[in-house]
């Protein structure tokens, strides 16, 4: 029941802000933050709510619309229903209607696949997700190519997913299995690699991966803030998520087989990622290459097989979505009040907006994995577990980024906030209350977990026991 | 709980001054000071239970199996603390003084309260990661105030530099925390020193060493990661007396005497300490002759005196190398707050060839300031004396003669530079008012030392200090002098304090010479120097035409050491500018012109199959009739095939 | 009587015959009811329209009621089951939205005659539905043929009789073949009826007559590369007539198709004659798709798209599997509501039906009929194969069947022609959500409401159907 | 004499092919559609003969049927190819390919 209310009545209700008139845009923007507050007490007060299931298909395969909070999805929804809070109060603009209401069907979809127990569902999620964002990237304007880009590569990934459910239910004989320990799924070797490379294909599109990642910056620039918070804090890790939710439980033969490619392919954009934004002139696009690094790094842990690191992956990922979303807002913040994201024209904030940038600090430093902070629990634990489970050198290897995101994360902040006033920028206000009220909890949350990071990695552990085979 | 008081009271500071600098105003100071007096006050009410058999313990939380994090002080961290608050609480008092009027003054306050938290989390954790959680927020703490007037470009820079070269430090203490807690699986310091042997072997210990060494070598600025110390003196002197003199970049010491038990297991990682420690005294102290800017002297120098401790912690002269720290905290912080009254009343006047002749203009300051610089020449009974000895003589009898070579010449150089600084300071005319060109001094329009934080002020201030920060730095005078016999002769208090401590008795082999005799060479030497220093900047004759010495001594300085041995230059080339040129042609080449092309060829090349299709729809009924036919005849050839043949 | 009416048993069950009669028969009540009515006026219309749509209320009704039993006429020539019921009952309700979209199109003195011709044809699809033996398969096909020669012509665009003579020319070229088949398999097992082909040798001759009348059925399917006709034909058709064409003679054919491959092929060596059909679905899947992206009119796009659509279903009888079957019959329920919904907007987005409504027409859309784009944004991801929509269903199940019954390559076409389709539907839906200036688009609006009936009723059996996928538990039987 | 019943197929097959020929060569409508009755009535020939061979009446009523329809065909092509070149100088299907593309 109130699992399906959280997959429901986000959509709904954001389909129902269509009838709101525009004049009332703020009332709508409003009324889906208290919405998507509600969501999140519902989600947090009901852990252990029941499953609520309901036959879809008997023949080829068995399938049902099951949903059910699992020990990763009830973090991720948690997120999910916090980074949407946040980002519904800063939406702005002449399209508020539109992109708060959008905002809401992109939560329920992602609520839809991370509570999803049945692939076939996931799968049905992971297509309706795309739609929100897309149409949000058209109605943008001028941003054809970027909608393009966004929609056709994570389509290509979801036929991919679709065929491999197809062929993964033909073959276990229902795809009723997500967080279903018991669920015995006889996949021969033969079938096996093809379903799981269908799966992986979809899964590194949508984290994304590198070579699979040109949509990311320019989709991350396009959208507008809110937008971006939301899908660079949870939509990146859907692939993640179906990685350790079905990959590891169900391909864990196919997963080992895989390891030396993803080691390969997880170290390249740790490396690839973290160089470019070294590079990059658009404050988000550093961003956004700053994630393809920060994924990488959480796909060493997922093929790692290490319990240490799944802990890792598991807190590396909430806190990234924290902190990215703290840093898409307030970059947005910064956009909105300067009209530009280009490093080299900003400077000089910090005088004037002191709270700005002490909440772009405090994000900035969550990123570049300050002892203390959410990101740097997460990098050890990940870090620590792959040396562990003897993969000494990517371990090492992967040390050179942080070094790296220490330097261009400091980049972004000094060359916004630091330096002389230029004194062609429009100096605006400093941060308003709901920007406030927007970040803090997000800082808080990463604050918290990077100082108790055990109540999540200990619930990770306990329920990730259908981890298979952890060393 | 007390201990948990001395740890969050600094915080709590931080937070509240942070918050609520602007309406506390001017209170901001007298808080953030009171609070670092706070908590000096509890760890010294501390102390018995810190020294007692077991030392103080506090468990906070626990992430995994293991992985237990808590607050633990032992006779060790006794000593930090009571440097950190102590000293810690002088310099706050003095900078209420020192940044009175500063548009930030409250925000200056909050981050040296943060800072003090940080340092005291780096030193009061009982585990490896509460460690670098420390280590990491000190670099923080650093960042912040190095790059405090973030309005100057330089300040800027300098705050991103130690900041980017302290996580290189830290990224070493991670692998060095890989190996721990791969071997172990824990990460408290009494899990590893058990382990020490056992679980872990030569090979690894040594290993972690080396991990560890590079975090203390990027901390406490040892060569080669030392480049980031002179440019943090773009901080406020205050900050470079506190942080990058007395507590901060000593943490490279307290880590190596923490992990004692590891370094006396390892031979190989005492060797590399030593050896780098040595390296930075001698080219830190080489460096130090050459300098202009009174602050960049005694960073040097700093730098060098750091040198020595890493070598006689690194020899396995724990004690010595210790205690070297504890005087260093006291002179050098007499010395930088000396010369931030210098710098105060010149308004930011940092060059000393503007100097000259302040003997007789602020006769306190001068006195503060041969106080330090007679200390830290190891001068008989001034507290430098006794922990230099130490040290050298550590050396040998640890067995490295070349170590003590170096550490006796390097006694020599540092007396030198420092007299020299002590002489162009105070002594001859006050040349203040000679145009820059004929000291020589190429004249930079916005130089750092102009555009300081006095330029909101409104009168140029050429101000006696107020007493605020007279106080603190007579308060220091004591035991820049008299500290030092703490460890006078055999059994000192200091040796009884920590007999027994893990890892600190390392059997030191026969020295080559009695102790005596080592004293008499040190002494030689220095005396050496001084004489030197005195032939080219005291006597009258130098005195007199010092503008015209000065500006040939200045044009004269071999460009290797003008550039710090090229270290910042062959840095830049081979990392920061190539890492970014190697980003760009990813991000300008790779990501749109290899990736994105072949994924457009798709595209287009989809879309001309569609047009080519489109093409083939002439429109005209008999082409369509003859595809259809074409059709029908792929069908029957290939029944023809499968079926005709067959039969 | 010869041993050969043997076959033919005395006093067959005419109930079979039923609802195709009362479809057949409506017109005939219409044109007779037309008598009466002189001049213009809706009256007119509506009653034709109104008679009809009786008519095939009834005919719907009778057949949902024989859904269970199944009955036999004219010994086995004629099977009415729960197979074949479907298959009239998917005719039926796509004749009525064609009349829905067709009621204010054309001269008012013409509507009685061509509902009439549209029944008719409509009847021939259901005989086709009901066919086991070659001569009623041909008897329906014409049937339904002749009538969409006509209603095709009866335009006021010369585009329209062009479209004609096309659909004229080479349907009957088509037909020639399929008959030329029919009488090779005729020769080759001595019985015109399904159950016997079954059951006779394979011989060359044998080998080349289906050959034969498998071109006959690619064609009326349009696949690759017997589909030249379609494009042109749909774009001249009059837009109720392209609707119409686009769903009833792809599920009469199909019927005919299923029965013959299921049923009229000897089971040992059915996928061996068959693969040319798979190749040939697997090249619409692909080529249909590939053209569609060149296309900027609707009638045209949405003809290469049914090409390709097409395809996917046939791919779904791959393995002659019983779900295959089923889950066809699934899609195509699913494509026939997904299409006559596309089909009806555009209708609604012309002032008079039979007009060319290109894709910048719909630039903005959303903005200025959001209800409009609402709905078309639900066919067209329905049509691309996304989710809430029997699109994503129906193809996640065919998906299945194929690679079930060892025809994965088929999935892997039908996945990359989808693939390309995004890129067919998704240019729409970009069109109707971008902000256009609504002074550079035409706006038009149909004067005859009955279409938004038609849209909202396939909109929500478009979603309805993918949330619950019923398919038909019983599908027999195909012969007797 | 006894024809064989090749013989008539081989005609049939001949009669068919010329039609498909005629289809595709002539451009006059009317010459296309009587071609396409040639199919038609090959495939009667076929039919009938086949009857014939199997003693089997069926082929002989499935002969029937088809000139039937044949009839109606011919009756609708003749109307649609009179409408279609109304207005137009030539009776030539090449002159009727507005549509393409």
């Amino acid at each position: 029941m109130i699992v399906s209310a959280l997959v429901l009545v986000p959509i709904l209700f954001g389909l129902a802000l269509y009838a709101v008139p525009r004049r009332a845009a703020g009332i709508a923007k409003g009324a889906s933050a208290v919405l998507a507050a509600l969501v999140f007490a519902l989600a947090a007060l009901e852990p252990q709510a029941p499953d609520a299931t309901v036959r879809w298909l008997s023949r080829p395969f068995a399938a049902a619309f099951h949903l059910g909070f699992g020990p990763i999805s009830f973090w991720l929804v948690l997120l999910l229903a916090l980074v949407t809070f946040s980002a519904l109060l800063v939406v702005r603009g002449s399209r508020m209607r539109e992109i708060a209401a959008q905002l809401l069907v992109l939560q329920g979809a992602m609520n839809g696949l991370f509570l999803a127990k049945d692939v076939l569902l996931f799968a049905l999620f992971w297509d309706l997700m795309l739609l929100p964002v897309f149409l949000v990237l058209v109605a943008g304007g001028t941003h054809g190519r970027t909608a393009w880009k966004y929609l056709l590569y994570n389509l290509v990934g979801g036929l991919a997913l679709l065929l491999a459910t197809a062929a993964f239910g033909v073959l276990a004989g229902t795809t009723d299995v997500i967080g279903n320990p018991a669920a015995r799924v006889g996949i021969g070797a033969t079938w096996g690699a093809w379903i799981f490379a269908g799966f992986a294909f979809a899964f590194l599109i949508k984290t994304p991966v590198f070579p699979f990642h040109t949509w990311m910056p320019e989709t991350y620039a396009d959208l507008p803030p809110p937008v971006v918070a939301v899908v660079s804090a949870v939509q990146s890790k859907a692939g993640l998520y179906g990685f350790l939710a079905i990959g590891v439980p169900f391909l864990g033969p196919e997963m080992a087989q895989a390891r030396p490619l993803m080691f390969v392919l997880g170290l390249s954009a740790l490396l690839y990622g973290a160089f470019v934004a070294l590079a990059e002139r658009d404050a988000k696009r550093v961003v956004a290459y700053s994630s393809l690094s920060h994924l990488g790094l959480i796909l060493l842990a997922v093929f790692s097989g290490s319990s240490l690191a799944y802990a890792g992956a598991l807190v590396y990922i909430i806190a990234h979505g924290l902190f990215s979303a703290a840093l898409f807002i307030v970059l947005g913040a910064v956009e909105q009040r300067e009209e530009t994201r280009d490093l080299l024209r900003l400077g000089g904030l910090g005088a004037r907006n002191p709270q700005l940038a002490g909440a772009l600090m405090l994000a900035a430093l969550a990123a570049l994995g300050l002892p203390g902070l959410a990101g740097f629990a997460g990098e050890i634990l990940i870090l620590t577990g792959l040396y562990r489970a003897g993969y000494g050198w990517p371990a090492v290897i992967a040390l050179l980024p942080i070094v790296l995101a220490a330097a261009y994360m400091l980049r972004v902040f000094q060359s916004i906030m630091n330096g002389p006033e230029h004194p062609d920028l429009p100096q605006r206000r400093d941060l308003t209350w709901l920007e406030g009220l927007a970040v803090a909890p997000l800082v808080a949350a990463f604050v918290w977990l990077g100082i108790d990071p055990a109540s999540v990695v200990a619930a990770m552990v306990a329920g990730g026991a259908h981890v298979a085979g952890v060393r | 709980m007390m201990l948990a008081f001395v740890w969050l009271a600094p915080l709590a500071g931080g937070i509240l001054l942070w918050a609520f600098g602007p309406q506390l105003r001017s209170w901001a100071g007298p808080i953030g000071s009171a609070l670092i007096g706070a908590s000096f006050l509890a760890t010294c009410a501390l102390w018995g239970s810190a020294t007692a058999p077991g030392a103080l313990h506090v468990p906070l939380v626990s992430w995994l199996h293991g992985w237990n994090f808590g607050l633990q002080l032992d006779r060790l961290s006794l000593i930090w603390s009571l440097i950190i608050t102590g000293v810690g609480f002088l310099i706050h008092v003095y900078s209420i003084g020192y940044m009175d009027g500063d548009r930030a003054f409250a925000r200056f306050f909050a981050y040296m309260n943060f800072f003090v938290f940080a340092m005291l989390t780096l030193v009061l954790s009982d585990n490896v990661i509460g460690l670098l959680v420390g280590w990491g927020l000190v670099g923080l703490a650093s960042y912040f105030l190095i790059g405090f007037w973030f309005d100057r470009p330089s300040a800027v820079a300098a705050a991103r530099k130690a900041f980017v070269m302290n996580v290189v430090g830290d990224v070493g203490m991670m692998f060095a925390i890989f190996l721990i807690v791969a071997k172990l699986g824990a990460i408290g310091y009494a899990d590893v020193f058990a382990g020490v042997g056992h679980a872990l072997d030569s090979g690894t210990v040594f290993l972690i060493c080396v991990g560890l060494f590079v975090g203390c070598a990027a901390k406490s600025a040892q060569v080669p990661l030392h480049t980031w110390l002179p440019d943090a003196m773009e901080g406020p002197t205050p900050v470079s007396a506190l942080i990058h003199a007395a507590t901060m970049v000593t943490a490279g010491v307290y880590l190596i005497a923490r992990f004692a038990p590891l370094w006396s297991a390892s031979a190989e990682a005492r060797e590399m300490a030593g050896v780098i420690g040595g390296l930075t005294a001698i080219s830190g102290a080489v460096l130090g002759c050459v300098q202009w800017d009174i602050k960049r002297i005694l960073a040097y120098s700093t730098m060098s005196q750091i040198g020595y401790m890493i070598m006689g912690v690194g020899v396995g002269a724990f004690t010595g190398g210790v205690f070297h720290f504890l005087t260093h905290a006291f002179f050098k912080a007499q010395l930088f707050l000396g010369a931030g009254i210098i710098i105060h009343a010149l308004a930011n006047q940092q060059d000393v060839r503007r100097m000259g002749g302040l003997r007789t203009r602020m006769p306190f300051a001068f006195l503060a300031m041969l106080v330090g610089v007679l200390a830290i020449c190891g001068v008989p009974g001034f507290s430098g004396f006794f922990s230099k000895d130490d040290v050298i003589y550590g050396t040998l009898a640890a067995g490295h003669p070349w170590l003590y070579a170096v550490g006796v010449l390097t006694a020599g150089i540092t007396a030198y530079y420092m007299f020299r600084l002590l002489f162009v300071t105070f002594f001859g005319p006050y040349r203040g008012d000679v145009d820059a060109a004929a000291l020589g001094i190429a004249v930079e329009p916005s130089g750092p030392s102009v555009a300081g934080h006095h330029a909101e002020e409104e009168e140029p201030h050429h101000h006696a200090p107020p007493g605020l920060m007279n106080v603190p730095v007579a308060i220091l005078i004591l035991p820049t002098i008299f500290i030092g016999w703490l460890d006078f002769g055999e059994g000192s208090p200091w040796k009884q304090f920590f007999r027994g401590f893990p890892g600190f008795d390392a059997a030191a082999t026969s020295a080559a010479m009695p102790e005596l005799a080592s004293t008499g060479l040190v002494l030689a030497v220095v005396a050496a120097g001084f004489t030197l220093a005195y032939a080219r900047y005291g006597t009258t004759a130098a005195l007199r035409d010092a503008v015209a010495r000065l500006r040939n001594e200045t044009l004269r300085t071999p460009p290797v050491l003008v550039h710090a041995y090229y270290f910042d230059a062959a840095y830049e080339l081979i990392f920061a500018r190539s890492a970014r040129a190697l980003g760009s042609w990813f991000d300008r080449v790779i990501d749109p012109h290899v990736i994105d092309a072949g994924v457009r060829e798709v595209a287009i090349s989809s879309e001309w199959l569609g047009h080519l299709f489109r093409s083939f729809q002439t429109g005209l009924v008999r082409v369509y009739a003859l595809s259809l036919v074409f059709g029908v005849a792929c069908f029957v050839a290939y029944y023809a095939l499968a079926f005709g043949v067959s039969r | 009587m010869s041993p050969a009416f043997g076959s033919f048993p005395v006093g067959a069950d005419y109930a079979a015959l039923l609802p195709m009669a009362v479809v057949a028969c409506t017109p005939l009540v219409i044109l007779f009811a037309d008598l009466f009515l002189t001049g213009g006026g809706n009256l007119r219309r509506g009653v034709a329209v109104g008679i009809a749509i009786v008519g095939l209320v009834i005919a719907g009704v009778i057949e949902a009621g024989q859904y269970p039993h199944d009955y036999a006429a004219f010994g086995g020539a004629f099977i009415e089951g729960g197979f074949s019921i479907v298959f009239s009952e998917i005719v039926i309700v796509a004749t009525v939205a064609t009349l829905l979209l067709s009621a204010g199109i054309g001269r008012t003195d013409q509507v009685a005659g061509t509902t009439a011709l549209l029944l008719w044809s409509a009847s021939g699809a259901m005989l086709m539905s009901g066919a086991a033996n070659l001569m009623t398969v041909f008897l329906g096909l014409e049937l339904l043929s002749l009538g969409l020669y006509c209603l095709c012509a009866i335009s006021a665009r010369s585009t329209a009789r062009e479209a004609a003579l096309k659909y004229l020319i080479l349907s009957s070229m088509a037909s020639g073949f399929l008959l030329y088949g029919s009488a090779l398999l005729f020769g080759a097992t001595g019985s015109v009826a399904f159950a016997a082909l079954a059951a006779a040798p394979l011989t060359p001759l044998f080998a080349l007559g289906a050959g034969l009348f498998l071109v006959g059925i690619a064609f009326k399917l349009s696949l690759v590369p017997f589909h030249a006709w379609t494009p042109d034909v749909y774009e001249g058709a009059p837009l109720p007539v392209t609707a119409f064409m686009s769903v009833v003679t792809k599920a009469g054919t199909l019927a005919v198709f299923a029965r013959f491959a299921y049923a009229a092929l000897p089971p040992d060596r059915a996928s061996a004659i068959l693969i040319p059909i798979w190749v040939a679905a697997a090249l619409s899947m692909l080529i249909g798709n590939l053209a569609a992206l060149a296309q900027t009119d609707m009638k045209r796009l949405l003809a290469y798209s049914g090409i390709a659509q097409v395809g996917y279903i046939v791919a779904a009888f791959a393995g002659q599997t019983t779900l295959g079957l089923r889950y066809a019959l699934l899609y195509l329920a699913g494509y026939t509501f997904m299409n006559l919904g596309a089909f009806a907007v555009v209708e609604l987005m012309s002032r008079d039906g039979d007009a060319v409504v290109g894709i910048p027409r719909f630039a903005g859309l959303a903005y200025r009929r959001p209800w409009l784009a609402a709905a078309m944004t639900l066919f067209l991801i329905g049509l691309a194969g996304l989710p809430p929509t029997i699109g994503f269903t129906g193809k996640i199940l065919i998906l299945a069947v194929t690679t079930g019954a060892g025809y994965a390559w088929l999935a892997g076409v039908l996945i990359v022609g989808t693939a390309i389709s995004a890129y067919v539907y998704f240019k729409i839906v970009r069109a109707m959500f971008v902000h256009a200036d609504p002074a550079h688009v035409r706006d038009e609006r149909s004067r005859n409401p009955l279409p938004w009936l038609a849209v909202a009723v396939c909109a929500v059996l478009t979603f309805a159907l993918g949330v619950f996928p019923l398919t038909p538990s019983n599908i027999l039987p195909l012969v007797k | 004499m006894i024809v064989a019943p090749e013989n008539y197929v081989a005609l049939s097959a001949v009669l068919f092919t010329i039609g498909v020929v005629g289809v595709i060569a002539r451009r006059n409508p009317l010459i296309m559609l009587m071609s396409i009755e040639l199919l038609f009535n090959a495939a009667n020939l076929a039919l009938v003969t086949y009857a014939r061979a199997w003693v089997n009446n069926v082929g002989h009523i499935f002969a029937f049927l088809v000139i039937t329809v044949a009839a109606a065909e011919a009756a609708i092509g003749l109307a649609i190819v009179a409408v279609a070149f109304r207005n137009l100088p030539h009776v030539d299907v090449d002159d009727a390919a507005v549509l393409k593309g």
